[in-house]
Order: C-alpha cells, then structure tokens, then sequence
C-alpha cells in the first residue's frame, strides 16, 4: 500500500506552495486561495493520520470536518472585507493598499 | 463529564449568547447605542456575576473539551472586564454609527463567548476553534467603519496577517495530533511527560503553534500587523484587541507551554528568551519615533508584550504570578490609554501626538488620567504597571536570568522618554486647538474605573496577589 | 579673682553685633560703641596680664566638638606671649579707634566701619587667647575675613575690591598649609592643644613638616616672600585699617603662631633654619622695594614686610624673646607711622610722595610724630626700635650665621635709608604741587602723641637699663633659657652707625642737591632700577604662572563639562534617537532593510532588490517566515 | 465506481497494488501541478478554476484515505460554496490583472526560497520521525460513527463552529453590503 | 501603636495636595494657606521629633511597621536614627521656607503646589523609609513632580532639563531597582527590610557584594551626583525656579548620600571598604573638578549648582574614610549644604526677580543699594566656602580630617580645592556686590520682608552651628559610632 509518510509528503508540499502563493500574489482573493490551500495541506494530515492512527475515533476527519467549515467562515469573512476595500480604494491589489505605513 | 452536565458551568457563556441574540433581534427596532450598550453590559455583568458559581472546583466539561479551572476562571474574569470596559468605551465612541450598532455588540458578545472559551478549552481542537472565532470576530470589528478606508484597510490587513499564522498553528496541530494520536492536552502532556520525541520535530512543533499564538500577543517576528492595524480600526475595537486576544493569548500560550509542554522547558526557554528581548528592544526602539499616538501605544503594547514574556521564560510560579499580574496592570493601563485617546480624539478629531499639545488647559481632567496611565506604563511606582515590571524582575533575578532582567529594565528607561513625550506635549506646551466638545458619561465612568483599577492595584495589591495565586493552582513546578 | 580671660573677645564682638544691627540708626554714636567695647577689653587684659604675674593661668570653659578620639575643649591660654600681645593688641586698637572718629569723620558707611573694626579686634583677641590649633583656625580665618571686608571697604573703587579678594585668597593659601599641618600634629601627636607641644621634642621629618606646613599659614598671613603680594595692595584700604591690621596686629599674627609654636619649631631645625632664611630674604627684598617707591602707604607697606621678615629671622635664630620683643615695639612704632601718613593724607589728598614736601610747617604735632616713629623704626638709641632689632642682631651674631646677619645689617641701613627719604621728601623742603596741609582734628593728634610715647620709651623694658624686664617676663612658665641676657656693645655700636649712614645718604640725595643725585643713580643702574621698582616683577611672573593658567584650565574645564561629558550623555540619547530614526526606516521600507539581508546571503540580485519599494503585508509576512526559517535553521545547526 | 475500474484493470493482468499506487501518484502529481497553477497564473479568474481542480484532487486523495464522507463534503462545501464565492468576488471587483510584474521577481525568488526551505524542513521532519503507525487496513471509521460522536464528544465544537459561521455571516452582511450615499 | 508621627509627617504634605486638588483653581489664596500650612505642620512635628529624640540612642526610634505586601515581604515600615533625624528636619524646614517663597509663582499654582506637596512627601518618605522596596518606590515619587515641576514653571529650556533630569535618574534608579531584588533573593529569609538586612548580609560573599554595590552605586551616584554622571544637575538647576532649584540642591542631592550611608556601606560593608579608594578618588574630583568648572560660570545659578557638585565631594571623602570623624563630617555636610545651597538659591532668586536675568557680569555694585541682601549673600557665601564659625567649615573640616586619616594626599588635594572654591565665591561676591554700581540696577529695592523672613532661620542655622557644631552633631554622634563599629572602621 501507499505508505504513510507519502501523503504527509504531498501535504507538506501543498503547504509550501501555499505559503509561496500568500508571500506573492498581489491580488487580495489569490492570497485568499492560496490560504486555502495550506488549510488543505493540513487536513490531508489530519486524515492520514486519522487512518493510520491505531485508536480509530475519527477525530481526525472530525477534525478536518470542523476545518472545512472554519475555511468557509473565513473564506465568507476574508471576501467580505476584499469587498470593502475595494469599495473604498477601488483596488484589491495588495501592493496598492499601503494608507498605513511606518 | 457529559453536555447535560456540563452546561451549567458554561452558563455565563449561555447568557452572553442569548444576549447576543437578543441584542441582535432588537437592533431592528431600536437602534439607540446607549440602550442596547447598557444592555450588553447587564448581560456582562450578569454573566461574571453567575461565573464564581458556574466554577466550584476543578473539573473537565464536554468530554474534556474544556476544564474549568481557577486559571480559567481569572481569565474569564479578565475577558468579561475587558469586555465590559470596551463597550462602554464603544458607547462613547463617535465613530461608531448607530446604523449597524445592534451588529456591533453582538460580535463584541460573541468575540467575549470565544475568549472565554479560549482560555477554558483543554483541547487543541477547541483551542483551535475558538482563537479562529476571536481572530474572524476581530478581522469584522476593525474594519467595522466600512465607509473608512484605513478602518477596511486595517481589517484585510489584520485578516491576511491572522490566516496565514492560524493556517501554519493548524498545520502544526495536525502535526501533534499525529505524533500523539490525540489533540486532548491532558493526554499530551501526559506523552511528553514520558518523553521520547525527536526535538526538531518539537522544535517545529512548538514553533508552529507559536506562530498561531504569537500572532495573537504580537510578539516579534509575528507583530507587524500590530501598529497598522491599531492605527486603522476604530478605537474602541483598537482597545480591545489591544488587551483582549492578547490576554487569550498568553492564557493559552501559558497553558500550553508552562504546563503541558513544561518538561520541554529546556527545549523552548532559549527560544522564548531570544523573542522576549527581541520583542521589547523592536517595540520600544521603534516607538520611540511615532507622531500617531494610537501607532506609538501599539508598538508600545509590543514592548509590553516583550516584558510579560520574561514571566514565562523563567516559568517559575513567581515567575507565573508576575506575568498574571502584569496581564492584569497591563488590560487596567492600556484600556486607559485608550479610553483617553478617544476622549481626546472625539473632540479634536486627530491622533497626532503633536496635536495633544496643551491639552491640560482645555481638558485637566483628561490630561490628567491619560498621565496616570502612561506613567504605569512606564513603570513609576507605585502604580499598577510599577508593580508588574517589578514583579517580573523579581522572578528573573530570582531564577538568575541576570541579563534578561537587564535587558528589561534598560528597555523600561528607553521607553519611558517616549511615553515622557505624549506628557510633555500635554503640560508642556502651548495649547494648540479649540475648545473641546463635552464628554459622553460612559467613556468617563470607564476610564475613573480603570483609574481606580490603577491606582489601587498599585497601593494595595495584596488582594490581587492572593487572588493571581490560587489562579495558578495547577501549574506543575 | 576670677576667670575673666575669655570675656576679652566678647565684648568688641557685642559691639559688632550692635552696630551691624542698630549702626545706621545710631550714626555718630556707633564709633563710641566700639571704643568701649574694645577699651573694656582693654582693662580686661591689663586685669588679666597683672592676674597672670599673680601667678594663675591657662583654664579650659566647655567641650565644642569631638574629632573622634580628641575631645576639644574651648579655652583660653594665658601666658607671657598673650598678655603681652593682648595688652598691645588693644592699646593699639583702641587709639586707632579713636583716631579713626576723625580720620572716617565723612564717610557713608561710617558705623559699618566700626563694626567691622570691633569685628576684627574680637577675633585678633581670639586668635590670642586660643589654646589650641582648630580654635587658633577659627579666629585665624576671622581676622582674614575682617581684612578682607576692611581692605575692599571703599568697594566702589574695583582696585580696593580686587585687593581684598587677592589678600583673603594668598592667606588662605597659606591657610591650605597650616590646616593640613594641623591635620599631620594631630595625626602624629594626636594633639591639637599647644600646651602639648612641648612633649613633641624628639625631631621626625613629619613633624618637620608640620611645622614648615605650620610656617605656610604664618608666611601667608605675616606676608613673607612668596606670598606677600597682597600687603602692599591692601593699602587700598582706608588708613587706620593699614595701621591696626597690616601694620600693628594682624599681619603679626604670623610671628605670633611661629612664637606660640616656638617649641615645636625649636625641636626640629630644619624648620626652624627655613624661617630664618626666609625671613632674611623678606627683610631685604622688601627693603629694596621701599627704597624706591614713591606711595607713601606702600612704602610703608613694604617696611612692615621687611620688619615682619626681621622678626622671622630673630625666632628663625632661635631668639624667641628678640623676635617677640620686635614684634611688640614694631607694632607701636608702624602704627603710629601709619597714622601720621593717614594724617597728612587726610589733609592734603595724595598718597604720592612726589607730590608733597614742607608738610613739617603746617603739621607740626604730626611731623613731630613721624620723626620719632622714623627714628624709633630706623634703630636710633633711645627710641624702642633700637632695642628690640639690636635684640635681634646680636642674637643672630651669636647664634653664628654671619650670612643673615650681613643681611640684617643691610637691611636695617636699607630702613633707615627709605623711612629717611620719605620723611625729608614729605615733611621737608619746598611743596612740589599745589597741596593745602593743615594740622588733623584733636581727636586724631592725641592717639598719635599717645603711640609717639609708646615709641620712644616702650624698647626700655627690654634695655639694660631694666636689665631685660621683657625678656625675663618673656620666659616666664618656659622651661629653658637659651638666650645670654648681656648686651653686645659692638653691635649695637655697628647698628646705630649704619642707620645714622642710611639717613646720611638720605640727606645727601634728597636734601642737599635736590633729588638731581638719585636721578643720576637712577641713570646708571636702569636695569636695577626698574627691576627693583616694578617689584621685581612679582606680581606679574604670579599672574602669568598661576592666575592666567588657572582661569584659563576653569574655562577649558567648563568646556569639557558640556562637550565632552555632557555630549557623551546627549550622545547616547541622541545614539538612540538615531537608532529609532533606523529602525523607523528599516521598519517602513522593510525589503530594503532585510532582503537587502537575504540578498546577501542569497548573494544575488542586490541590484534589482534596492528598487524594490513596498511596505506591505506580504512583506510582513515574508519577515514573518523568514524569521521563523532563520530560529529553525540556527536551532537545525545547534542541533 | 473504484471497485468496477479496479476490476476491469484486473482483468488485463495489471495488479490491485499497481494500479491503485500509479492512480494515487497521477492524482497527487495533478493535484500539486494545479495547485502550483493556482499560485503562478496571472489570470485570477482562471486561478479559481484551477483552485477547483486542486481541491477535486484533494478530494479523491481523500478516497485513498477511506474519508468518502470528508471527500463528499470537500466538494460540496469547497467547489460548491466556496469557489464560487470566490468567481462571485472575483466578478464583483472586477479585478482581473494582477498587477504590474516589476519588482516583483525579487519577492518570488526570496519566497521561493522562504517556501523551499519550509518544504525541506517538512520532509526532514516527515521522515525521520516515527508516526504513531498502527498497521494500515484497520476497518474505517463507517459514517454512523461519525454522527454520533459529532453529536456527542465534539458537540461543543460542533456548537462553536454553527456560532462562528453565524457571527461570520453576520459581519460580512454588515460589511459586505453596498452603502447607498 | 502610639501616635504615628513618621507617618504624619511624611504624609501630612501629600494631604494637604489631595486637599488643593479639591479647592478651585481661582482661589489662589486658599490653595497658597493650605500648602504652606501642611509643610509648617509637617516641620512642627519634626521639631516636637527633634526634641523627643533620645540622641544616646544608636537604634532606630519612632519605629512604625505594617504589613503592606506580605505574600513577598515588603512592609511598610518607618523609622528614624541618627543619620536620618538631621535629614528629616532639613527637608522639613526647606519645604516649608520654599513653599512660602513659591508665593511669587504666577502660573498654574494649584498644580504648582500639589505637586511641590508631592514632591515633599516623597522626599520625606525616602529618609524615613526602612524597607528597601519602599525606599524604592518613594524614590522614584520624587520623579514625576519633578519633572513637571522643572519642565512647566522652569526656564528658557525647561522641557530639556526636564527630560534629562527624569531619563537621567530613572536609569540610575532602575538598576537600584535590580540591586533592591539582588538583596532579597541573596538574604535568608528573603527580605526587603533594611534593618534585617543589616543583621544578615554579613553572609554575603565579596564578589555578590561588589555586584549590588554597583547596581546600588548607579542609582546614588546620579542623585549626588558623582563626576561623570553629574550633567543633569546644571541644566535642572538652571531651568527650574528657584524654589524647586531650592529643594533640588538641598534635598534631593541629599538623597544619593544618604542612600550610601543608609544602604551601601552598612549592608555591603566588604564591598564599601573594597571601592574605599576609588569613592575618595572620585569624591576629590568631584571637589575640584566642580570648583574649577564653577570657576568659569557666568550664570549665577551654573555657578552655584557647581559649587553643589563640589561640596557633596566632602561628602564622599567623608564617606569612604569611613572613620567616625569622616562619617560624622560627611552626615553634618549634607545638611549644612543642604542649609547654605538652599540659600544660596533662595539669593539668587531674589536677584532674578529683579533683574530677570543672572548673568554675573551684568551686576556690580550692589553692595551699595541692598545692604541686607549684601550682608545675607556675604554670610551665605562665607559659609559655603568654608569660612570657620560658619557651619560649612565644621562639616568641611571634619570630613577633611577623616579622610586625612585614610588618604593623605586625596586629602590634600582636596584641602586646594577649598581656595579654588574661596576664589569663585569671592569673584562672584565682587561682580556682584563691589565695584562701581552699574546704573542699570539702580532701581533695586532691597529684599522684602518675606525674603528675610525665609532665609534668616537658614541664617541662625549657619551661625548656631558654625559656633556650636554639637548642637548638630550630638544627634548623630552616638548612631555613627556603631556605624563605624558596624562596618569596620577608623576612630578619626
């Protein structure tokens, strides 16, 4: 079979490029996927082990369950406030949106 | 223990919550900030009235979701006050349009329901769950002045910022859920206790909830959000983030580290001690320079957050006890601060330390105030912050970590000609604006009270003592 | 009888109090309150000296202070020395007094002038009657004190200013060396008390030192020659100040401390030669300079000095009868000089001799005076003058320094040379400038016939004649007797032809061919000459060593103070200020600051990287994780 | 749907093992192509597409792992909710550009690098450490089970996250909503 | 307990501030009444506790002990002894004349005088204060007025002198601070209170001592102010008004010496006798160096303000003789500095209010308009350079002394620090009093009644002791001989 540390190795990767996708997209919603991106990586782990683990309580899955439901939440949030932003400074592109500094 | 059981030890919560909703049905109807304001507040007070009974003795709810114990219940207390002071804050914050008020108190309830279950909860999962609740609520409260582009700013900002640190504390959730088979801290500890991991797999482990948490109490290298966002959300949300999720933070922060994860201590002190110092120089240098006074008290909180952490390197009881302490002088000085920039900003409609200047012929009172608590900021004795530093240097010099201790208090002199600056402006100069607009009742009933907090927790501190000690019963050590 | 010793200071310093209190109230008034106070003190050391010959002495009144292990004790000291000084002191003082009703007659502080006079008499007193060195101190600063405020008295004029301040500060450099002597005497004797001094017999360098430190503070005060300067400038004080403290009583202060610590000195030689030798070069330096000066007070001045230094060779010597008996007649005979150069000056108005000449027609009472005083200074049998200095110079004679004694013999023909100048070109041949003289008021004349008494017959008591009453009373209560009481005729022979050739050549130069000889003279010793008469640049080589330099190390000191030390502290803020300023940047344009780092370690790129301009989130961000990559790979190194 | 495409496999002699592992790998392969595409393309309205394919991977990676129910509710929820809130955003801002390339090859290269060594980190870790591993094949958690203890051990969070999805909705009506002025 | 009299002296001024802050702004009068009232109470108590004073005894008297945190031991907890008794009244007697001489304050008096009520009870508390912790905290009071005090009713360039004077002493303080835990952690049992500390910390090994003597050296050494870090007193000097220029020299400098001799030598005696030399060293630097810089001042007050730096150089040689001579010298010298300075200010500040400038060189001549003032400024200046029969010399000469017996030469260098000090003191005289009247001043009216009245008790002081030095000495005599004993000392 497929061994355990193979699917940790692709969530490890899907984490990495969506850590790479948040440092670099300028648009606000590409950060935003990429985000959901490494909240994929995670749940891939928490399932694998969930199945590999040897007490089978499916917390694991529950786990992923309840981090699913938390994407959307936040995914709600996080466009909302894209929304706004672009309401206000007419833009979404991170690198225009620098009001505040220093 | 099971639901039914359970539930009445989550009583407060459920009576924030049905409040909240309350609240929230109401606000179709009536749309007056004060009324529903003094409704929220009942309902805070209710509820940290009913919350000595709702904890009798130690016990664990939900099927060890959450344990309520003597720490959670002085972090309880600790939320609801914040709590309770933001909203009167928010009663006299002119910013804050009527128009979606009824929206506004409801997530403050919500955000308070969550803080309360962050420093309860007793397991990774709800850890989890309720600091993304605090971090959602608080992303929709700073950019809660839609028509404000630094406010929506701020918000995405704040929002960017907190995905991506609570992403990677997930990804490293999941992590010691594999190495542990369980996400339950009791159980966890229980496996470090026996030992046997790999230590760059702790070290990575640590560093990612890390991640999560240090985002939450702003320490380096997780703090730039810190000064633009305290700077683009509205004040009074300003306030509470300022004190709020950084308390949760160190609740959970202390609950993980100087209890579950203790006899790794060697593993993380070098690493706590690193940011602590860090934490602090960052903050104070760079404060040093600010013309916004709202930028200069964030990175001033940095700082603040930099000489809490000293308590937690140490991680002796004292050490315990003083970092409580401080979280307790630090929620009573900044909310104070802040308290006292909005009254000042409601009338002269600005931030900049320079437009300050004078204020004490116009507004002693207020000038007055705002003195205390920058001075408790710096540490003059015998007011609460005073007390604080103290109590922290106590614990390093007792554990002989001499030059943390050094470090600390060369910060505290660097910090004090910035907070020095704001006072100056005020006594010391010419006034420079019109006559002030009078003030609204809440805002001044909540920064007497937290002068009082002050200036009491400074001159008799023995009950607060006794009452951080048998708050950190549990603490192994 | 009882203790009344102590009450002698107590009753001028009433008279102080009274008259700083009440003085410009009582106006007139206030001189006689003065006068009484020091004429009580008077009769009190008079009823104290005849007490003493009753045969009681020194007692001790009450415990003032504690110096660890020393307890002191204030108390007054009677024996031969104090009497005799006591009695002197206040005769003087009080007919000065007198004198100056008339002599101050107009002037706007007049009543402050009799307090401060009352207020110096006290302390003189004082200084007199303390038995131990701390008190001694005390009254020793007091009387500076007094000459300081009576010598800057006509403050308006800075010259008078400027000389009190230099006085009060060359004495208390003098002062610097008595106290750390006292401090070495009571480190190694662990006494302050002069009763104790006698056990110090034994000699030890340290104790050698003590005494030359001692002989600092007497140097300073009796104006000896390093630290003279002030005397003459102090003339600038009004003249019966002159006659009672730079002539008669202060300044002798001086001999009195090397007298009153004779035994010490005695015991260690070295010292002792010091004083002597010293003295010597004061006596004729001095001299020299009053040989051509042309201020009237100034020369005196210089003579007081020149004697002061007479005195300093005599118990320098050894002769401790032969310089106190100096010291007792020269006190009259300088005061009363003084005061008949005050009397003509308050007549016609000038100090320069130049300018005066014939006085003797108008001024008889007064030239009568001056004549005695000169003749009494000069060492002309019978006058006292003769007595006490021909004391002197047989003793060194004896003693064998022959060096010194040349010295003493030039000096004493120097002395009659310059008061006889002065006296011919003053009192004799025609006015030179239009000047008005008229004989002083009563009141003044009176104490100056009064002093000429005391300068012609005082010296008798130490004459043959008397077979040497003062220097028998002298030792009385001392244990040894060093000095031979019969006279040495050839000295005193050899002393009287010199002073009678010192007026000679005076009268040759200054009456007989008038004044065309000295310009001559002048002529030929130019260099000499302008030497001697710019004082040998003294004052000038002070001002260039020490004044200048000092003044300017303050400056430069003050300077460092706020460059230097001050700028470090500024600096430091100023450091962090900067720091902010930097961290601020590196915080606002954050790629710049740390890419800029990646960059390096990457080692690619820098180029691009500098034109990279954001401060944003992601940037944020990108710290964040960098952050966290760095902590992980140093922990991965670490282990 | 597996099982039948498993079979006929098996019938032209190619093993259970080989297939499942050439199909798993093909999957994984795809999955991390797409998710590299969602965060290198320019175009953002395609980058939501390939978000979709990425997370229909995932979900059939999830198969692998005998989650059915999560690989149900990944779709649903993701490629049904979530993606689709994203192309609605991306419509409603109409902001399609992502913004000029200058400057911007220093941040990519410095994150790649960020990134890489994140991943080295990862596998270092991955593999050298010793997972609580029980034999695999252990009989998978039947949904049943699953309802219960939602119902039961994770009522609270269960109760929690219905808050968190109220209060998000909530704040993002407030805030999301359009201003007449 | 009977009558708590520490406590109310120390407090009696912060009462009569919290009453000011109730009275209202316009009633000048009242809030004038009320502060001088609270000091004259504050001073008569301390005068009914310097009659009560048993001077036989070395302990401490008037003990006062509370519980105040006991879950670490810190207490509230007074007393006074021979070393403290001198202070107490000093600060007693100065805030009360200061106050009264703060009547010409034309701005902001109400919160002029809370704070001046603040700041005196805080100075009060910290040479009563017996618990380290306490002493701590009442030390750092005295910032905060300050502060405020120099930077609102100060000169020219107040906000700097003010800044600098809190940034300056907070540094030094905090490491106090350090030094403060230093020795709770290092005594057994743990604790803050100085007198169990003197019993205990004999224990303490040299190295431990050295370490705290520092941290402890660093708080007192800014107060003093030693040579280096002595920058912030011109500039406070010069800027603040004179009243508060007043208590500044006379008291808060007090505060640093008595920090030593309350604190560093009897508790870290080994460490005390080990920086002996450097202490001297740095005491006659302090002398000389503050003398010759004051040489050079124009500014009447710069000059005075160095004069200070000089003389609490006696102060440190007293001190690091540690002989009972010295110690005696160096207690007396801080009070009479404390007498003689504050007058000096209060001269100073009589003549600024009349020529609103204090530059020397624009005076002369004064000695002829204003006889009392000359009279005053003569003795005050006399005193201050060590003229015997005046108090400054008794505590000179005794510090002198002492030292002498320790370190001759640093003595004898000091000894020529006095006639530098003599010739600026002079010079200063002669600028300003003698010489031609400069026209400029011939509108001067000499001093009002109320400027006596504040600067003759100063007067009978100086001359009381300067005649009887016993009646100050006796007070303290019998504590510093057990001092002595206790750390080890010379009998001279």
């Amino acid at each position: 079979m497929i061994p355990q540390s193979h699917f940790l190795l692709l969530g490890a990767a899907l984490f990495s490029i969506g850590i790479f996708g948040v440092l670099t997209r300028r648009n606000a919603i590409g950060i935003l996927m990429s985000i959901e991106l490494i909240l994929n990586a995670a749940n891939i782990n928490l399932i694998t082990f969930s199945k590999f683990s040897d007490n089978p309580d499916g917390l694991g899955q529950i786990f992923a369950l309840f981090v699913i439901a938390i994407a959307a939440a936040s995914t709600v949030v996080g466009l909302c406030l894209v929304i706004s932003i672009y309401r206000n400074s007419k833009t979404i592109l991170i690198n225009k949106i620098n009001l505040m500094k220093w | 223990m099971n639901i039914v059981e359970s539930i009445r030890f989550v009583m407060p919560e459920i009576i924030l919550l049905v409040s909240a909703i309350i609240i929230l049905v109401s606000s179709l109807f009536i749309r007056n900030k004060n009324a529903l304001g003094i409704f929220a507040l009942s309902a805070i007070v209710a509820a940290s009235l009913y919350l000595p009974q709702s904890h009798k003795t130690d016990t664990v709810l939900f099927f060890n979701m959450l344990t309520s114990d003597s720490f959670s219940l002085f972090f309880k207390e600790i939320s609801l006050f914040v709590a309770g002071i933001v909203i009167l804050l928010s009663m006299g914050y002119k910013e804050l349009t009527e128009k979606y008020i009824g929206e506004y108190y409801f997530l403050l309830l919500n955000g308070t329901i969550a803080m309360m279950l962050a420093v309860s909860s007793n397991n990774l999962l709800m850890i989890y769950l309720s600091l993304e609740m605090i971090s959602l609520i608080s992303y929709l409260l700073v950019a809660f002045l839609k028509n404000n582009t630094l406010s929506s700013e701020a918000g995405l900002k704040y929002f960017l910022f907190g995905a991506l640190s609570t992403g990677i504390m997930l990804y490293g959730i999941s992590l010691i859920y594999g190495l542990f088979g369980t996400t339950d801290l009791s159980i966890i500890s229980n496996a470090v206790n026996a030992g046997q991991i790999n230590g760059l797999v702790l070290l990575l482990l640590l560093l990612m909830i890390l991640a999560g948490l240090s985002f939450k109490c702003a320490l380096v290298p997780f703090h730039m959000w810190t000064p633009d966002v305290y700077q683009g959300a509205p004040t009074a949300v300003t306030a509470f983030i300022s004190v709020g999720p950084k308390a949760v933070g160190f609740a959970v922060l202390l609950r993980i580290f100087t209890n579950n994860f203790f006899p790794l201590y060697a593993n993380w002190v070098g690493l706590m001690t690193l940011i602590s110092i860090f934490t602090m120089t960052v903050g104070n240098i760079i404060a040093i320079s600010q013309t916004n006074i709202k930028r200069m008290l964030a990175y001033s909180s940095i700082a603040q957050a930099g000489y809490m952490l000293i308590g937690l390197v140490v991680g002796t009881a004292s050490g315990m006890e003083g970092i409580l302490y401080y979280i307790l002088a630090y929620v009573l000085m900044n909310l104070g601060a802040f308290g006292c920039v909005i009254i000042v900003s409601n009338s002269i409609k600005s931030d900049a330390i320079e437009d300050y200047a004078g204020l004490h012929k116009k507004d002693p009172i207020t000038s007055f105030m705002l003195s205390i608590f920058l001075l408790s900021l710096v540490g003059v004795p015998p007011l609460a912050g005073f007390w604080g530093k103290f109590l922290v240097f106590t614990a390093a010099i007792q554990s002989k970590f001499i030059l943390l201790a050094i470090a600390g208090v060369l910060n505290s002199v660097v910090a004090a000609y910035y907070y020095m600056r704001v006072i100056k402006y005020m006594y010391l100069e010419e006034p420079k604006m019109k006559d002030i607009s009078p003030k609204s009742a809440p805002l001044q009933i909540a920064v007497a009270i937290l002068m009082a907090g002050v200036l009491i927790a400074g001159l008799y501190l023995t009950p607060f003592l006794n009452w951080i000690r048998n708050s950190q019963s549990f603490l192994s050590q | 009888m009882v203790n009344l010793a102590h009450l002698i200071p107590v009753f001028p310093f009433l008279a102080f109090v009274i008259n700083i209190l009440i003085g410009r109230r009582v106006r007139r008034y206030s001189a006689l309150i003065s006068i009484l106070g020091s004429t009580i003190s008077l009769c009190l050391s008079i009823y104290t000296l005849v007490w003493f010959l009753k045969g009681s002495g020194s007692y001790t009144l009450f415990k003032w202070l504690i110096l660890g292990g020393i307890s002191l004790n204030i108390g007054v000291i009677i024996d031969p020395l104090t009497c005799m000084m006591l009695v002197v002191v206040s005769t003087i003082g009080t007919l000065i007094q007198i004198y100056s009703i008339g002599y101050m007659k107009d002037d706007v502080r007049f009543s402050r002038f009799f307090a401060y006079m009352s207020l110096f008499m006290s302390s003189m007193l004082g200084l007199l009657l303390a038995d131990n060195f701390i008190t001694l101190y005390i009254f020793w600063e007091g009387v500076g004190l007094c000459s300081y405020l009576l010598i800057s008295f006509w403050f308006e004029k800075l010259s008078a200013a400027r000389a009190g301040m230099k006085a009060f500060i060359t004495t208390r450099i003098g002062d610097t060396g008595l106290l750390v002597g006292i401090f070495i005497l009571i480190f190694s004797a662990h006494t302050v008390y002069f009763s104790d001094l006698a056990n110090l017999s034994a000699a030890s360098p340290l104790l050698t030192a003590a005494a030359l430190l001692l002989f600092c503070g007497a140097a300073g005060k009796s104006a000896q020659f390093p630290l003279h300067v002030w005397l003459p400038d102090a003339m600038e004080g009004p003249t019966p100040v002159s006659a009672l403290i730079h002539a008669a009583t202060m300044v002798a202060a001086g001999v009195y401390l090397v007298a009153r610590c004779f035994v010490l000195f005695s015991a260690q030689a070295p010292a002792l030669i010091w004083v002597a030798y010293i003295g010597g070069i004061t006596a004729i330096f001095a001299a020299s300079i009053a040989t051509v000066n042309n201020d009237i007070k100034r020369i005196l001045a210089y003579s007081t000095i020149s004697q002061l230094g007479f005195m300093m060779i005599g118990l320098g010597v050894g002769g401790y009868s032969a310089g106190t008996f100096h010291l007792m007649t020269h006190a009259f005979f300088k005061a009363l000089l003084f005061l008949c150069a005050g009397s003509v000056i308050h007549s016609i108005h000038t100090q320069d001799i130049r300018d005066m000449g014939g006085v003797f027609r108008k001024m008889k009472i007064t030239g009568l005076a001056f004549v005695i005083a000169s003749l009494a200074i000069s060492g002309i049998p019978p006058f006292s003058g003769f007595w006490s200095k021909d004391e002197i110079l047989s003793e060194i004679l004896r003693k064998g320094h022959p060096f010194l004694f040349a010295i003493a013999m030039v000096t004493s023909l120097l002395t009659a040379f310059y008061m006889f100048r002065l006296i011919f070109l003053v009192l004799f041949g025609k006015p030179r400038t239009e000047i008005h003289p008229h004989e002083s008021p009563k009141v003044m004349t009176v104490p100056l016939g009064i002093l000429s008494v005391f300068a012609i017959f005082v010296g008798f008591v130490g004459s043959p004649f008397m077979n040497h009453a003062f220097q028998k009373f002298i030792y009385l209560g001392q244990s040894h007797e060093s000095e031979s009481m019969k006279p040495d005729y050839l000295v005193m022979a050899l002393s009287t032809l010199l002073a009678s050739l010192g007026i000679g050549i005076a009268y040759l130069l200054y009456v007989m061919n008038k004044s065309i000889l000295p310009q001559r003279i002048r002529r030929h010793f130019t260099l000499l000459y302008t030497i001697v008469y710019n004082k040998y640049y003294i004052d000038e080589i002070y001002d260039f060593l020490f004044i200048k330099p000092s003044i300017r190390l303050s400056r430069l000191a003050s300077r460092f103070d706020l460059g230097v030390i001050d700028g470090a502290v500024n600096g430091v803020a100023w450091i962090f200020v900067i720091l902010s300023r930097i961290s601020s940047w590196i915080d606002r344009n954050i790629v710049d600051g740390t890419v800029n780092m990646i960059a390096k370690i990457v080692g690619l790129f820098s180029l691009i990287l500098r034109r990279t301009q954001t401060g944003y989130i992601q940037t944020y961000l990108l710290i964040a994780f960098f952050g966290l990559a760095v902590i992980i790979f140093i922990k991965l190194i670490g282990g | 749907m597996m099982s039948g495409l498993i079979q006929l496999l098996n019938n032209h002699g190619i093993s259970h093992e080989v297939i499942i592992k050439a199909t798993f790998y093909f999957i994984a392969g795809v999955t991390l192509l797409f998710a590299l595409f969602v965060v290198l393309a320019r175009n953002i309205f395609h980058v939501a597409v390939y978000l979709a394919i990425t997370i229909l991977g995932i979900a059939c990676v999830y198969l692998y792992l005998d989650a059915e129910f999560l690989a149900i509710v990944q779709v649903l929820i993701y490629v049904g909710a979530i993606v689709t809130l994203f192309i609605f955003t991306i419509m409603l801002t109409a902001d399609i550009d992502t913004g000029s390339i200058r400057g911007i090859i220093l941040r990519v290269l410095v994150s790649a690098l960020v990134s890489l060594a994140l991943f080295f980190i990862l596998v270092r870790v991955i593999v050298m450490t010793n997972w609580k591993v029980a034999l695999p094949g252990n009989l998978p958690i039947d949904l049943p089970q699953l309802g219960k203890s939602l119902m039961l051990d994770y009522a609270l969070p269960f109760e929690v996250i219905s808050l968190i999805s109220l209060a998000a909705i909530i704040g993002a009506i407030v805030i999301g909503k359009a201003e007449k002025k | 307990m009977s009558f708590p009299i520490m406590t109310c002296i120390v407090f009696l001024p912060l009462a009569g501030g919290l009453l000011i802050l109730f009275t209202p702004k316009k009633n000048v009068g009242l809030i004038k009444t009320i502060a001088t009232a609270a000091t004259g109470a504050a001073l008569i108590l301390s005068v009914v506790l310097l009659f009560n004073f048993d001077y036989a005894k070395s302990s401490i008297q008037f003990e006062e002990c509370l519980r105040w945190i006991p879950s670490i031991n810190i207490s509230y907890h007074l007393g006074v002894d021979g070393i403290s008794i001198g202070l107490v009244f000093l600060t007693t007697l100065l805030s009360f004349l200061a106050c009264i001489g703060s009547y010409d304050i034309d701005i902001r008096q109400k919160e002029y005088f809370f704070l001046y009520l603040l700041l005196s009870t805080g100075m009060l508390g910290t040479f009563v204060a017996l618990d380290l912790v306490l002493f701590y905290v009442l030390w750092e009071i005295v910032l905060v007025p300050m502060y405020f005090l120099i930077g609102i009713w100060g000169g020219p360039r107040k906000e700097y002198a003010a800044i600098k004077f809190f940034i300056y002493t907070l540094a030094g303080s905090i490491f106090m601070l350090l030094g403060i835990l230093a020795f709770y952690f290092t005594s057994t049992p743990h604790t803050f209170s100085i007198l169990e500390l003197g019993q205990t910390t004999g224990a303490l090994s040299l190295s431990m001592q050295i370490i705290i003597f520092i941290a402890f050296y660093l708080g007192f050494a800014v107060k003093v102010p030693v040579f280096p870090f002595h920058t912030w007193l011109p500039d406070a000097h010069v800027e603040a008004p004179t009243p508060i220029s007043v208590l500044l020299a006379g008291v808060l400098l007090k505060m640093g010496g008595y920090g030593f001799l309350r604190i560093s030598f009897p508790l870290l005696k080994d460490a005390a006798h080990y920086f002996a030399l450097p202490f001297a060293i740095l005491g006659v630097v302090n002398i000389v160096y503050g003398a010759i810089v004051a040489m050079a001042q124009t500014d009447f007050k710069k000059m005075v303000a160095y004069s200070s730096v000089s003389h609490m150089g006696f102060v440190m040689i007293g001190l690091a003789s540690m002989s009972v001579t010295g110690v005696n010298g160096a207690l007396l010298q801080m009070f009479n500095h404390g007498i003689i300075t504050g007058g000096m200010f209060f001269l100073v500040g009589v003549l600024y209010v009349r020529a609103h400038t204090r530059d020397l060189n624009k005076f002369g001549g004064l000695g002829v308009k204003m006889p009392v003032y000359a009279g005053l400024l003569i003795v005050f200046s006399l005193a201050s350079l060590g003229l015997p029969g005046l108090s400054g010399f008794i505590s000179e000469f005794m510090s002198l002394l002492g030292s002498y017996a320790e370190f001759q030469l640093t003595t004898i260098i000091s000894v020529l620090g006095i006639v530098i000090t003599a010739g600026y003191f002079l010079y200063m005289l002669q600028r300003v009093l003698l010489g031609p009247l400069n026209e400029k001043l011939a509108g001067f009216s000499d001093m009002s009644k109320r400027e006596i009245f504040v600067l003759l008790p100063l007067m009978i002081i100086v001359i009381l002791i300067g005649v009887y030095p016993l009646a100050a000495l006796k007070y303290q005599m019998a504590t510093i001989e057990a001092f002595i004993q206790k750390i080890g000392g010379g009998v001279f």
